[in-house]
């Protein structure tokens, strides 16, 4: 075994130490990441009535990715979420955010005036808070930190690049 | 019931294997040109595996000879303390019988030109790491003159996630045999983390994150029962795959019962072990003893031994340094402490929480004479020379990386 | 007056601090920084502003530390052949007597939440947003009334200011990664 | 009188969460080597932060959410061996040798000897 | 903020905080294993057990300033504080001593 080791572990060594975990770190991983994830939408949800928001809660819902992509592996957690997928979000979340924001303009309002929604469609300008917080602030920043943390691991697996390139369009 | 087992020194003995042969013809045979392995685990595209391994196998000139090796997973392992063991033979003779069936089926008119036999191999043992796999499937191509692997795309013998390019990776290291992936068709392509998650498992994560967010939340108000069964959804679908390897049973209530019994018991080992070494570091001399030694634990499956892994990191003086399958190496800081890891309480403890009471009466890792102290570092040396394939402290994978 | 806590946590903040600033292995001052978030988050919490102490352990804990470990291992380390910075000298001039400076304004600032404090004297906006913040949007967090309601305009340009620091980083990133295959 | 009792508990509680607390300080600044001093990094500091957390508990009441105290001694239990163990493994792997009292290299000779086989193998 | 020199008058509060101040004078020391090292897994260490003082500072934080709320900062550290660790774990395995 040892012997086998020497002599040709070198080209592969990078790739195979990948994914030899300490079982340990991944099963408490397996046993953590459902508890913060849920932590962090809980923050998101409940950022109109305690500390933290939608902010707080994105960041640890990224984190909570991170923290699988390290007990995992970074490669079958990029493949698990694909780079179209944070695009999306982060789109997505900006776009949610400006729709809620120009709705009220186009109604003859103000940028953000919650007040429309209520003269219009009878919905509580707490809902138009809510729905920033949840559906424009959280997905951009989760999305945003994952990404980062995703092309940051890019280059420091070498075999990575290419199906991450070919992954991304 | 397999608990005592020393170390087997040389590698061919390690992985002996339950070999029952089918050939399909082939008596008096040349030496065949194409000899193939090819791994099996019950998997959506293994017939098309089979398929493909025999089309491979009857191409060009002379006879075939095909093997299909099943792995058993340490998840499976779990049950040898039960009366499942003879059911999962059953079960997995009937899968290797189905794929000779099929092998005979797609060879056709060739069938006396390929020779199949099929194989298990880890009943006995606890291969947790794609590079355990590796090895044991190194083991049965270098005994069998195997000329080349095929993997199946899809194929995972349930060892912790995923598997198939470090085992790609482990068998190219380990032999010189090529290695290929069976071009299948795959309905869908699943990445390895998002393999469909069973209903049971998405319920029981649901569960404990909707619950988990009502505590959280304190008051059972409209608001936070809808958020939080959004919440629970998101976290049931994204997560119940990661969270559960296998579908949690029946038993996993009886598990959680004396899961609770077993937290005081761990308390209260803690706290005695800290007021020891409080005792010794608050000491001017710090009379401390440390030494590193290896346990070979008699818990089977990654959660147990996790449990037991951390169970012992929390009792002051001993320290899990490192996991390898159930062979635990410990840090221990002070002879009682060590002497406590030796007579296995916490171990005990652990395999009454998994396995139920009947399990407590194993013998303790000193009885059984699973236990080492690997250092000071001469006695370290000799261990190596005729240890099993551990006592070097590093899994071959691991000192690849030490070596860039 | 100060209580001893926070006397503690100054010392243990200043230390981080400076250690982060003077320490030559970036390994370690990616560490030594962690501590220093440890701290501030602490600072934040005790001057009770938990929206901004959860923002600090929740990047400080989870985002920051990995993310600079990544731009480590993808750059390099430089040679450890002293422990500490060499500082320089004209640097150190400058920045005394910045010090200096600073530290002779600090007489004049109010004690943190006395009564008498400037942001009192003109109450306007403050003393609106803690009357009106829940008759008019219904949160009971203001923070979240003022930053997502009040200043929403603000907060869309800082959402934005973020998708587009991170789209753009990504854009950058992923063609270098790209050139360098 | 129940008040009595209870700042009482409270308070014993928290000079024993205080002094475990301390002994894994002391241990980490004395103690010889990374693995020793893992011990009572992962350890000590756990039981420290067990008992203050229950005076903590004691002391907010039921109502205003001391079960979350629970919740964060359960993850504190769960996360902190981890984190003992990831660290030590990677010492370990690293090729750092553990302290033996037959050692007369101090922590830093140990660490220096590793860093030099690192280097070593870098270089060639 | 009431400044509180040693004596607020309630004594439970002055129980917390200083306590509060004895852990983060104690957290104090610890930055000699954080500063010092000599090697990156005692600062990383070092590190954790400052994460661990961090939530119990904030959660008798949240006793003795009376805002239970700071227990929700607590658990975002609870949860994540291993993070460091793992990473540095792996950076070491992987990168074979890189880092």
């Amino acid at each position: 075994m040892s012997s086998a080791d020497s002599s040709s572990g070198d080209s592969l060594g990078d790739a195979t130490s990948t994914y030899i975990e300490s079982q340990v770190i991944m099963v408490t991983v397996r046993v953590i990441a459902p508890f913060s994830l849920t932590y962090g939408l809980f923050l998101m949800f409940h950022g109109s009535g305690s500390p933290g928001g939608s902010f707080q809660g994105g960041a640890i819902i990224g984190a909570t990715v991170l923290m699988i992509a390290f007990a995992f592996g970074i490669e079958p957690t990029r493949d698990w979420i694909q780079n179209r997928t944070l695009v999306a979000l982060a789109t997505g979340g900006v776009t949610t955010f400006a729709m809620i924001g120009l709705i009220p303009l186009a109604l003859g309002g103000n940028f953000l005036e919650y007040e429309m929604y209520k003269e219009e469609f009878g919905i509580k300008a707490k809902w138009g808070l809510e729905a920033i917080e949840i559906g424009g602030v959280a997905p951009i920043v989760a999305s945003v930190v994952v990404g980062l943390f995703f092309l940051l691991a890019a280059g420091t697996m070498q075999d990575s690049v290419s199906e991450e390139v070919s992954g991304d369009e | 019931m397999v608990f005592v087992r020393p170390h087997t020194p040389f590698f061919n003995e390690l992985f002996p294997c339950d070999l029952h042969t089918q050939s399909i013809g082939g008596g008096g045979r040349p030496v065949p040109d194409n000899r193939l392995l090819v791994p099996v685990a019950e998997s959506s595209t293994l017939r098309q595996t089979v398929e493909y391994a025999v089309r491979t196998a009857l191409e060009g000139t002379g006879s075939g000879y095909l093997e299909f090796v099943y792995v058993h997973s340490p998840e499976v392992s779990d049950e040898r303390l039960g009366d499942q063991a003879e059911a999962n033979i059953e079960t997995v003779t009937a899968l290797l019988d189905r794929i000779t069936v099929w092998a005979e089926e797609d060879a056709g008119d060739n069938s006396k030109e390929l020779t199949v036999e099929s194989t298990h191999v880890g009943r006995d043992r606890y291969l947790f790491s794609p590079g355990d796999v590796g090895t044991a499937l190194a083991a049965v191509a270098n005994r069998n003159d195997i000329e080349r692997m095929v993997l199946d795309p899809e194929y995972n013998p349930g060892v912790g996630s995923p598997l198939l390019r470090p085992l790609e990776v482990e068998l190219t290291r380990l032999t010189d045999v090529p290695v290929e992936e069976a071009p299948v068709q795959r309905q869908v392509r699943r990445p390895p983390l998002l393999l469909r998650s069973s209903s049971i498992q998405a319920g029981a994560l649901f569960f404990v994150s909707f619950m988990f967010y009502q505590v959280l939340a304190g008051t059972f108000g409209l608001f936070d029962l809808v958020t939080g069964a959004i919440s629970g959804t998101i976290v049931a679908v994204s997560l119940s795959r990661i969270t559960f390897n296998h579908d949690p049973s029946v038993s996993w209530i009886g598990r959680l019962a004396r899961f609770v019994v077993f937290v005081p018991y761990l308390f209260w080992e803690i706290l005695k072990a800290n007021v020891l070494v409080a005792k010794v570091i608050l000491q001017p001399g710090l009379p401390i003893e440390p030494r590193l030694t290896r346990v070979d634990t008699a818990v089977w499956g990654s959660l147990p031994v996790t449990t037991l892994a951390n169970s012992i990191t929390l009792t002051p003086g001993t320290l899990t340094v490192r996991v390898e399958g159930r062979s635990l190496m410990v840090h221990t800081l002070v002879p009682g402490a060590r002497e406590d890891l030796f007579d296995g309480g916490l171990e005990r403890a652990v395999r009454f929480v998994f396995y139920g009471r009947n399990a407590m009466s194993m013998p303790t890792p000193r009885e059984r004479d699973d236990t080492t102290i690997l250092q000071p570092r001469d006695e370290s040396k000799s261990l190596e020379s005729d240890g099993g394939p551990h006592s070097s402290g590093k899994t071959a994978g691991e000192s690849g990386g030490d070596e860039q | 007056m100060i209580s001893a806590f926070e006397a503690a946590l100054f010392v243990f903040v200043l230390t981080t601090a400076l250690a982060t600033a003077l320490l030559r292995d970036i390994l370690a001052v990616i560490i030594v920084f962690a501590a220093y978030s440890l701290g501030m988050a602490l600072f934040y919490a005790f001057l009770l502003a938990p929206d901004v102490a959860m923002t600090e352990a929740a990047i400080g804990a989870g985002v920051t530390t990995l993310l600079l470990l990544l731009a480590l291992v993808k750059t390099s380390r430089p040679d450890l052949d002293y422990w500490l910075e060499r500082p320089n000298i004209s640097a150190l001039v400058v920045f005394g007597a910045l010090l200096v400076v600073i530290i002779s304004t600090l007489g004049e600032f109010p004690a943190v939440g006395t009564a008498d404090a400037p942001i009192w004297e003109n109450p306007a906006v403050t003393q609106y947003y803690i009357e009106n913040a829940y008759s008019d949007t219904h949160v009971t967090n203001a923070v979240t009334s003022v930053l997502a309601g009040y200043r929403g305009f603000d907060t869309f340009g800082e959402a934005v200011v973020v998708f587009a620091a991170g789209i753009a980083t990504l854009l950058v990133l992923h063609r270098e990664v790209f050139t360098r295959e | 009188m129940i008040e009595a009792a209870r700042d009482g508990a409270i308070v014993a509680f928290v000079l024993l969460g205080l002094f475990f607390t301390f002994v894994s300080t002391a241990g980490v600044l004395r103690l010889p080597d990374i693995y020793s001093r893992a011990h009572t990094a992962s350890q000590a500091d756990t039981l420290g932060a067990g008992f203050t957390l229950a005076a903590v508990a004691l002391a907010i009441g039921f109502e205003t959410g001391s079960y979350k105290t629970v919740l964060l001694l359960f993850f504190i239990f769960i996360t902190n061996p981890t984190a003992a163990h990831a660290i030590s493994r990677a010492a370990e792997e690293q090729g750092i040798e553990p302290w033996t009292t037959d050692d007369d290299q101090t922590d830093e000779e140990l660490y220096r000897d590793s860093k030099l086989e690192t280097d070593g193998g870098d270089n060639e | 903020m009431m400044p509180i020199l040693f004596l607020s008058g309630d004594a439970m509060t002055d129980v917390f905080l200083l306590a509060a101040a004895v852990f983060m004078l104690l957290a104090t020391a610890m930055l000699y294993r954080v500063i010092k090292g000599p090697s990156t897994q005692d600062r990383v260490l070092a590190v954790n057990v400052l994460g661990t003082n961090t939530v119990v500072v904030l959660a008798l934080l949240g006793a003795g300033l009376d805002v239970p709320s700071l227990l929700d900062i607590a658990l975002v550290y609870a949860l994540l504080n291993f993070l460091m660790s793992v990473a540095i774990s792996k950076f070491t395995v992987e990168q074979g001593g890189v880092l």
